[in-house]
């Protein structure tokens, strides 16, 4: 027993305010973040002239045994990047497979309580049951928020998106969930008709192409990648770390527990390995 | 920017005075006169979209490759207007002079790398989000907290405002090398 | 001037998508531009003309090379313009016709043949080929609701939980009700702590107030 | 578009509490959850025998194990959402953090008001928190609430006219800008983004570039010339 609890125990019905602590310097509060093992993958050989290449994630969070809180933290982590980058960021596979079951075995677990056993407990012991579904729609939200949000950028880079996938191998291969690439194509393909009915088919021959990229204007969509975000640099270590802003010829230092606002292609790589996070 | 972007497609629109560099003919539609030719030194208004390839696009004349037209200062980026807009930038309203101002303001810098315009506008555009920006959070702020009128006593405080101006890089760190 | 009807296009569209974005939810599309957009195409379709046969002219020789690689290049960025404005009309139609199908939260989007409506959009409002897109993108969705996202609910809310369960007074008498927690007898005056969504309905209808 | 238009731009004041609740907070139970006999049942196998005991926790984004040795009065540290459940169900009272009384905020607001040139430092949810609390666990405070009320709206009042001010400062390269809280980044967003993306945008336009677009303008002339065979 601590003393906080001696302590309480003796004062029973006010409450004790928490011991003063130097906590307030870290951005992230608590401490979950910190053990955030959380990579897009292995971007040695990224490439900065070429921001399309997503290098192919072998290791992604499996280093250290994960368990479910860390999966809801990287969960919420990737949410809020997918969220705030300009361009669409890859899939996680492993998270989801993961997280995915766990989320049905307890929707399986909550419905097998609820239905025979819930008359047995008293009033006080449902409360286990009110958090559970309650965590469960909270889990279910981020998720629906997350894919949602990646659907989309989907959407609006279809084109650019099917181009870059189509014309590289194993870069772009980590970038869409299976149900993700389907969903790409079969939207391009409705939406391409709808083009073709109402406009294009139309058109003299030569002005019918949908990629055209020579026009004053290219058709095809591409992300913003100077598009200016706002970034959290983690915690991880005292290392700063260096990034160059090309178009300015400047270089800045980014150091661990700052928060900026940078351009995104200059933080790019940083967020691929998991220094970074968009916030 | 971006192909389907419909505010990127009515900057296209604006409407740029231009001086045509050679005779054509048929293009008198340009001016009203459909069937007729357009006549070299022709001053005619073109929007964007096609006055800038026009412009960069040309013909042969004396041996010399010419544009087929030469863009002249539209009136909201002139000097008088910009001059006015320079005496007082938070009280012009720029909406109201062109909707889609800095927009077709970047794509006019663009086709002549004009480093001092860019200047100008970055100068015009700060000055006026932050006012605007100002006024909708002073709004704010009296809708948060109109129970307690008091609200603002720190915002002034007795230093005044020049030890501001010379403090806040300090909030806003901008570590440049 | 060739553009002009294009321009016009273009305005219709920037004040659609401005009712659109005052709109928290997804607004309804006004009457789909069925005349300009023909006229449009026409206008096009003249242009190629115009080009075919300055094409001919120039190789004819009865034109300077200059002045008609200057006729053809305006013809040709009026084509383009033209191009352009009509798909940036049909994408922001499309789009707004996505935000519809993801809004209708559940509800079936699309009513069979083209009769129904969906969140209040008149389905003669679209163009024939905007209802065929309709159905079609509905069906996607529903698709990609299914599978191993069936749990997740995809086209659920987008406002964070809160308050999955909440204390409710009765107002009015309303009998029994069956929940995943047991009956509750809803006398009047009396005091509960239920899901929310499950008594949602008897709040609408005002049996019930949120404590 | 599947994402609503308004939650393009940035996260939703409902989004950002999310966040926040996500987060641990120390609390007072006022219920023991700490089985005194050993259980050595797995949860799935429930029977009879076991029915008459206390529903297990079993949470799939937390460690649950300090909500199953719960003691009542021994103070514990839970996520804040499970926390504000206990409290509406008059389980828990909270435990206020360090910052959040009178005393300490008023040596915040003497920072903020004596160091002009920089932010007090605070958590990175304290303004959200501060306001959940308030809202639902407002008899836990030592102090009156309504006394924390105007202190913590002081607070961010001073802050708010400190970044309105700093916002001057905004450029085309990039800013530095710590210590402000997560609710303070999410106000701050658009407008911030709007303007810098707008000021690169003059930059880049002035000067690299341009060289380059003539000579595709120039090509793209050329081909449609040599397709179209004029």
């Amino acid at each position: 027993m601590d003393i906080d609890d001696i302590l309480a125990s003796l004062d029973h019905d006010t409450t004790a305010v928490e011991s003063l602590r130097s906590d307030a310097d870290n951005y992230n509060g608590s401490s979950t973040l910190l053990y955030s093992d959380l990579t897009y993958n292995d971007s040695q050989t990224k490439d900065k002239q070429n921001p399309n290449t997503i290098s192919n994630s072998t290791a992604t969070t499996s280093a250290t045994i994960t368990t479910s809180a860390q999966d809801y933290n990287n969960l919420i982590e990737l949410w809020r990047n997918e969220r705030c980058s300009p361009e669409l960021l890859p899939y996680p596979t492993k998270l989801l497979d993961r997280i995915l079951p766990r989320l049905q075995q307890q929707m399986e677990y909550i419905e097998s309580l609820s239905m025979g056993f819930i008359s047995e407990y008293s009033q006080s012991s449902k409360l286990p049951l009110l958090c559970m579904e309650a965590e469960l729609e909270r889990l279910k939200f981020v998720i629906r928020s997350f894919l949602r949000c990646r659907l989309k950028k989907i959407d609006k880079y279809n084109f650019y998106l099917q181009s870059i996938i189509a014309s590289s191998d194993t870069d772009s291969a980590n970038l869409l969930s299976k149900q993700e690439s389907i969903y790409l194509n079969k939207h391009s393909q409705i939406l391409l008709k709808l083009f073709n009915n109402s406009i294009l088919k139309h058109m003299p021959v030569d002005l019918q192409a949908i990629q055209d990229t020579e026009g004053s204007i290219s058709m095809v969509d591409e992300p913003k990648w100077d598009q200016f975000v706002f970034i959290y640099v983690k915690d991880l270590s005292t290392q700063s770390f260096m990034v160059t802003i090309p178009q300015l010829n400047e270089e800045v230092e980014l150091s661990p527990g700052s928060i900026y606002v940078m351009r995104y292609s200059v933080i790019r790589d940083l967020l691929m390995q998991g220094k970074i996070q968009l916030i | 920017m971006g192909y389907y972007d419909i505010d990127d497609v009515l900057t296209d629109s604006a409407e740029i005075p231009c001086t045509f560099n050679h005779t054509i003919p048929g293009l008198g539609f340009l001016q009203g006169n459909p069937g007729k030719s357009i006549n070299k030194n022709t001053r005619v208004t073109l929007p964007l979209w096609m006055s800038r390839m026009l412009a960069m696009v040309g013909g042969e004349e004396d041996g010399e490759d010419i544009p087929f037209v030469e863009l002249n200062t539209p009136t909201v980026f002139s000097q008088k207007v910009i001059n006015a807009i320079r005496a007082s930038p938070t009280s012009l309203d720029i909406h109201s002079l062109y909707g889609h101002y800095y927009d077709m303001a970047i794509k006019w810098i663009g086709l002549f790398e004009d480093e001092k315009f860019a200047e100008i506008c970055s100068e015009l555009l700060l000055q006026r989000s932050i006012e605007i920006n100002a006024h909708a959070n002073s709004v704010m702020l009296n809708i948060h907290s109109n129970h307690r009128p008091s609200n603002l006593k720190y915002s002034g405080s007795n230093k005044g405002p020049t030890t501001i101006q010379q403090v806040t890089p300090f909030l806003f760190d901008i570590r440049r090398i | 001037m060739y553009g002009d009807l294009a321009n016009k296009l273009i305005l219709e569209a920037k004040r659609t998508q401005h009712l659109n974005n005052r709109n928290k939810k997804c607004a309804k599309l006004p009457t789909y531009q069925d005349d300009i957009i023909k006229n449009i195409l026409k206008e096009v379709n003249q242009l190629k003309r115009n080009a075919e046969y300055l094409k001919e002219q120039q190789q004819l020789g009865n034109i300077e090379s200059d002045a008609a690689k200057c006729q053809y290049f305006v013809s040709l960025l009026c084509m383009e313009r033209n191009k352009r404005c009509l798909m940036a009309y049909q994408k922001l139609r499309s789009d707004m016709l996505d935000s519809q199908v993801w809004s209708s939260d559940g509800t079936d989007a699309i009513t069979t043949s083209g009769s129904g409506s969906t969140a209040g959009q008149d389905i003669t409002d679209l163009s024939t080929h905007e209802q065929e897109y309709l159905r079609e993108y509905a069906q996607l969705v529903t698709e990609m609701k299914s599978g191993e996202l069936t749990d997740i609910d995809l086209t659920g809310s987008m406002v964070p939980p809160s308050d999955v369960f909440i204390d409710v007074r009765v107002l009015k008498d309303a009998g029994e009700i069956q929940t995943e927690y047991g009956v509750f007898n809803l006398l009047k005056d009396s005091q509960f702590f239920v899901r929310q969504s499950d008594v949602e309905r008897l709040i609408q209808q005002g049996y019930l107030q949120k404590i | 578009m599947s994402l609503p238009n308004h939650l393009n731009e940035t996260f939703s004041p409902e989004e950002i509490q999310f966040l926040v609740e996500n987060e641990p907070i120390r609390i007072f139970p006022r219920i023991t959850t700490r089985q005194m006999v050993r259980a050595n049942r797995q949860y799935d196998e429930f029977d009879s025998n076991t029915a008459k005991q206390d529903m297990k926790w079993k949470l799939i984004t937390m460690d649950d194990t300090s909500l199953n040795n719960m003691v009542a009065m021994k103070s514990t540290q839970v996520t804040l959402w499970v926390a504000l459940i206990l409290k509406q169900q008059a389980k828990c009272s909270i435990i206020a953090p360090a910052w959040l009384t009178v005393k300490e905020l008023d040596r915040k607001i003497q920072y903020e008001q004596t160091h002009l040139d920089r932010f007090s430092e605070m958590p990175w949810n304290w303004l959200v928190l501060a306001q959940l609390l308030f809202n639902k666990a407002a008899d836990d405070f030592h102090d009156p609430v309504h006394e924390l009320r105007s202190r913590v709206q002081d607070l961010r009042e001073i802050r708010q006219s400190k970044v309105l001010k700093g916002l001057q400062y905004l450029n085309e390269s990039h800013l530095q800008l710590d210590n402000l809280s997560v609710l303070e980044i999410n106000e701050l967003r658009p407008f911030i983004i709007g303007v810098m993306d707008k000021l690169r945008d003059m930059h880049a336009a002035a000067h690299s570039g341009s060289a380059n677009e003539d000579q595709d303008i120039d090509n793209y002339g050329d081909d449609r010339y040599v397709e179209a065979g004029v």
